[in-house]
């Protein structure tokens, strides 16, 4: 049985898998890249090897240097996060190989879910519904799917094999475009996963994404913990996430007959450990399979705190071969969770990633706030990774409370160095049409905008007016200050203090 | 010190009497201003009520950013805004715009040509940065002048990459 | 009803009583002295009004003052926190002539229960045990205690009448040095609480202190919310505070008999609002009523973990005039909460306060932490007030968990610019005597040593040397850089800078 | 550079040969050493453990606060070593020990007078400070030097308030 684990992945997800092992009382081994010496999971784990050079591919992409340190520092068990490693089957079997726990399912059923295609094949086996697309073969060649194209009906999405999060994932219009664009995410893609292979699958309009969250033993036990409602997106990137979906509501007989749904695709491919099946939801509440995310996701907060169980704990013991401590009757949803993914990036200028050195901040704290994170004062975000730098999760009694929360805790959260979503955030809190629980996949980018917040917001021009005078003034005053004094050389109140000195 | 601080159509009028007294408008107001812990976070009590906001530098302008709202502020003295005022209409949309890096990255695709007629809002370059590809977009209309990098090209942050003329 | 709140508080209980305002959508009034215009609570209120001088009585507990701001601001109601005016009935009585809520007990109720003598007189009627003191009339003098000492037995407690949290009071051993400890109690009985009445009472040794939490609406309904075990002190200053008590357990019939009692003793002074009733626990199970602190407590946190419910919300709706929302058999506990009281305190330096600006902080976040903070990087910890910086406080399953969760939060938690306790707590966690549950009033006092660390905390000397060996290499490095340079005036990078320029 | 580095009873003999090796009574290790963000705490990797640690500059020392605990360390490069042990035994407790405010409060009493006998331990003055009486001890064996200080007095941060000889 293992005792010390190798933490395969950086930033908040590393952060948040180093405490549960600590927490569980077991070893912790981080790996590093060059850019990440002085990151959080490097500092708080037991030890740290560096892998490579900042970008991915010189080292979190780096299996077989991975593989290696585990087996030369005694890690029996490598948990790979999500994205990098996570989901590539070759890796798991590699640990396998090397006589290491693999921290998520078994390389074959990763395989199968992993390849979109074939789980697609697999689950409508099983009798699962899903969402038209390119079925079967999952490595089809440009000329292909072109010609299959018109068959699906546009508008339609091409969609990374590999993939996960959106990359890879671009929306084709009409066939014209589509050259283009299959080669603008086949190199995402490549980028991403190291895998260029690409499918096609039918938009559903109006659509909703609601995933399912399932843990599985090495014993035959299958739970769900209900759903996560991840409509809010954004070039196919989620951006705030709840549990449980305000479009499943009080309807029980929807969520348990998408968990037993989501039960049956995963037991499709004999899952073990923590998944999620992701549906898409028409307005009718009929819903389809889109995929199987094979690992932990970026969201998995939410249903931890309706649930009360800690899901990364349950993964490291079902990875010991312990059988789950729950039945699908003990597992109970209780209030109401909202997660908002605190980007580096300006939401006044496209959403543009932003980076720099984070030179001060203050985090949300207090009741019902938990905020997830590998950034720090003084933490540089570099343009290597993404632009995730915490996950700010509140809970509440109802959703309105949350929503209350999260409003204040996103008042209260202050960062400075980079810019963040979290205006963002702050007018998706105020919009009437998120607090009502009204949106599809498509509101952040149709509906939504920065520029026009919706009545009721206090508009403040004459306070701000008054900010902006009194920051030009003293600067003005500041200027004119050191001009008299005639130097403008080196630091000015060095100069000041030297030049006072020398007229004593 | 009397300043005319123009956002989006407003203008106020704001003197600055002394480190505690803003008029505004003709209005008195009482204020506690100072830097929070860290620029550029500032803390104002106005009259009693309590406001935080970021106040960032950026081109002739601050950008206010208060309770999740950006305001873009323009400040000029009074003598200023009356010089600007003697010597004419504000000042056109002229010269020529260069489009600078915002961050690291590769540059991807550079969707238009020297010479080329482009409105604004089209799209001028993508850059790959953080794992995604980010369009770069003219903020006006115009015609693209030189165009200094090539798909495949590493760019610093603020490394000019084309300009519009 | 009221829908503006002035919280006549500083610190960390002023931030968590705005955020529960802001969550429940009040208006919030801040009131600050001249040492706390960059506090917190004055960055997050919606208005914030200058009281006065540093000096807690030149304005936190300048109740006039603080009553002409809600009048003028439009404030219907005050929230007191602890400490300051919380447990002054005639500030309590000023809010109700003057028309605003006091978010509290009755006068009345602060009156009998606030004179510590008069509230034993009181609960005894109410068939409620107490522990051996000096009854009846509060205000006795010196010699009249003196005379009474000897009929209560050494060794016995001087504490303030109408004092809390360990000022003002003293341990007394023997007659002869009792004029001198009366003293100093009174000296700091009348500097905290503005009263220095004193009463005598029995010291039970082996005594540990368990407290119930109340709730009491103003229909007569009133629940408890079990009990917080809060044996950990300091010369009777609470550290560390847990829920449930690992000393009462799995005895449910106990924890319900004292909850019990605790109501009984409310109802007997027709309380209502939040209040805690402390008990002394001997050996043998015996419990005796120490006190009933008519405020929010310090510690409050560790119960709204177990019981999910929001006490500060609660007080609010309270003095609303709703029913309570819950009956005593809604009351559930669930798991095990554990709060550290953070210190600016050098707990290697006889736990001298430690006072300076906070230049850098990095808080322990993620799953089942909590952090209820006032303070922030930048901030000044001043000399004016009590050394709280901040209350950690960790969920967990079962107390093994919350155990896990504090060590590697304690571990993560950074602060520079002051000292802090936090070592004292690492020392805490790893006590074998902690883990077990076996502990009493007097333990942190008697038996435990931060200098002798328990066998099986691993003691590193050489990396402690070589973390030594390399930070003096560097500043010697750097030293003779410096005076190589033939130069040590002005800073010294400024002036390498400028040399070199010179130079080219 | 060779240093003798003292912590308690034990001395290290520690060498450091240069950025990322350092040499620990003839073993070797391989150290990656850096300021954590912010002074005084430090990150170091030794042999791939990672340890973080606060380092305070004190008196003749460094206290190095290691996982909750604290190690007074005394660092001197052998040189300094060799000349001191020629120069005979350690440096002896004596000069005359000043009684600093360690931080600013109100003297509450001196329990002590100028010329007094007091033992190690033996409380000196009581200083008000965050609502707390806070005794100050004597951290040796000594008599009691001249008393600048009385009950009442305001005194700042350092400020010395009595002297042990």
């Amino acid at each position: 049985m293992f005792n010390k684990v190798l933490i395969a992945n950086r930033g908040e997800i590393a952060v948040r898998i180093l405490r549960a092992c600590r927490e569980l009382g077991m070893q912790t081994v981080a790996v590093y890249s060059e850019a990440d010496r002085h990151a959080l999971h490097v500092r708080y784990a037991d030890e740290a090897y560096l892998l490579g050079g900042a970008q991915s591919r010189d080292s979190y992409l780096r299996g077989d240097k991975i593989i290696e340190i585990a087996r030369k520092c005694g890690a029996g068990a490598i948990h790979p996060g999500y994205g990098f490693l996570a989901e590539r089957a070759d890796f798991a079997q590699a640990c396998q190989d090397a006589g290491l726990a693999f921290i998520g399912p078994r390389p074959s059923a990763i395989a199968a879910m992993g390849d979109k295609a074939v789980a697609r094949a697999t689950v409508t086996r099983a009798g699962v519904p899903v969402v038209p697309g390119t079925e079967g073969e999952g490595s089809l060649r440009d000329d292909e799917l072109l010609q299959l194209a018109p068959q699906i009906g546009f508008p339609l999405l091409i969609k990374a094999t590999a993939g996960g999060g959106g990359k890879g994932m671009r929306e084709v219009r009409f066939l014209e475009e589509m050259p283009g664009l299959l080669n603008a995410a086949r190199r995402e893609a490549e980028a991403s996963f190291g895998d260029g292979n690409v499918y096609l699958e039918k938009l559903v309009e109006g659509a909703r994404h609601i995933e399912i969250q399932i843990l599985a033993d090495e014993h035959g036990n299958v739970v769900h913990l209900g759903e996560r409602e991840c409509s809010l997106q954004r070039r196919h990137q989620k951006l705030l996430e709840e549990s449980p979906s305000p479009f499943v509501g009080e309807n029980e007989e929807l969520r348990q007959r998408m968990g037993e749904v989501a039960v049956r695709a995963a037991q499709a491919v004999h899952y073990v450990n923590a998944g999620t099946i992701e549906f898409l939801v028409d307005k009718d509440k009929n819903f389809y399979f889109l995929e199987m995310n094979t690992r932990l996701q970026v969201e998995h907060p939410v249903t931890e705190l309706v649930t009360g169980l800690d899901i990364v704990k349950e993964q490291i013991r079902i990875a010991r071969g312990r059988h789950l401590r729950y039945q699908q009757s003990d597992v109970r949803m209780n209030g109401w969770a909202i997660e908002c993914r605190i980007n580096a990036e300006d939401p006044y200028n496209n959403f543009l990633p932003s980076t720099g050195r984070i030179s001060h901040s203050i985090l949300p704290t207090g009741p019902g706030v938990r905020v997830d994170t590998g950034v720090f004062p003084g933490f540089e975000i570099s343009p290597y990774y993404d632009s995730l730098i915490s996950k700010l999760i509140v809970w509440g009694e109802t959703r309105a409370e949350a929503i209350l929360r999260m409003r204040r805790a996103l008042e209260e959260y202050k960062i400075v160095g980079v810019r963040t979503n979290i205006p963002f955030h702050q007018n998706l809190m105020d919009s009437h049409r998120f607090m009502g629980g009204q949106f599809d996949t498509r509101f952040v980018e149709e509906r939504f905008s920065m520029d026009a917040p919706e009545e009721g917001r206090g508009s403040r021009p004459e306070i701000a007016a008054i900010f902006a005078t009194l920051v030009a003034h003293r600067e003005t005053q500041l200027a004119a200050h050191v001009i008299r004094r005639g130097e403008r050389d080196t630091s000015n109140w060095k100069w000041l203090s030297r030049w006072e000195r020398l007229q004593r | 010190m009397k300043y005319v601080t123009t956002i989006g159509e407003r203008e106020f009028l704001v003197e600055i009497v002394d480190d505690n007294t803003v008029i505004v408008d003709g209005v008195t107001f009482l204020v506690d201003f100072d830097s929070a812990g860290s620029q550029p976070v500032y803390s104002m009590l106005v009259d009693g009520r309590s406001y935080e906001a970021y106040v960032y530098p950026a081109e002739d302008s601050l950008q206010v950013l208060l309770h999740g709202t950006l305001y873009t502020a323009n400040v000029e003295d009074e003598r200023e805004k009356r010089l600007r005022a003697s010597a004419g209409s504000r000042v056109a949309e002229r010269g020529e715009y260069y489009l600078k890096a915002p961050m690291p990255g590769l540059v991807v695709t550079v969707p238009v040509k020297e010479g080329q007629a482009v409105e604004r809002g089209d799209v001028l370059l993508i850059l790959e940065s953080m794992k995604m590809q980010n369009e770069l977009k003219s903020p006006r209309a115009g015609k693209v002048g030189r165009v200094r990098v090539k798909p495949g090209d590493s760019v610093e942050q603020r490394q000019t990459l084309l300009s519009v003329v």
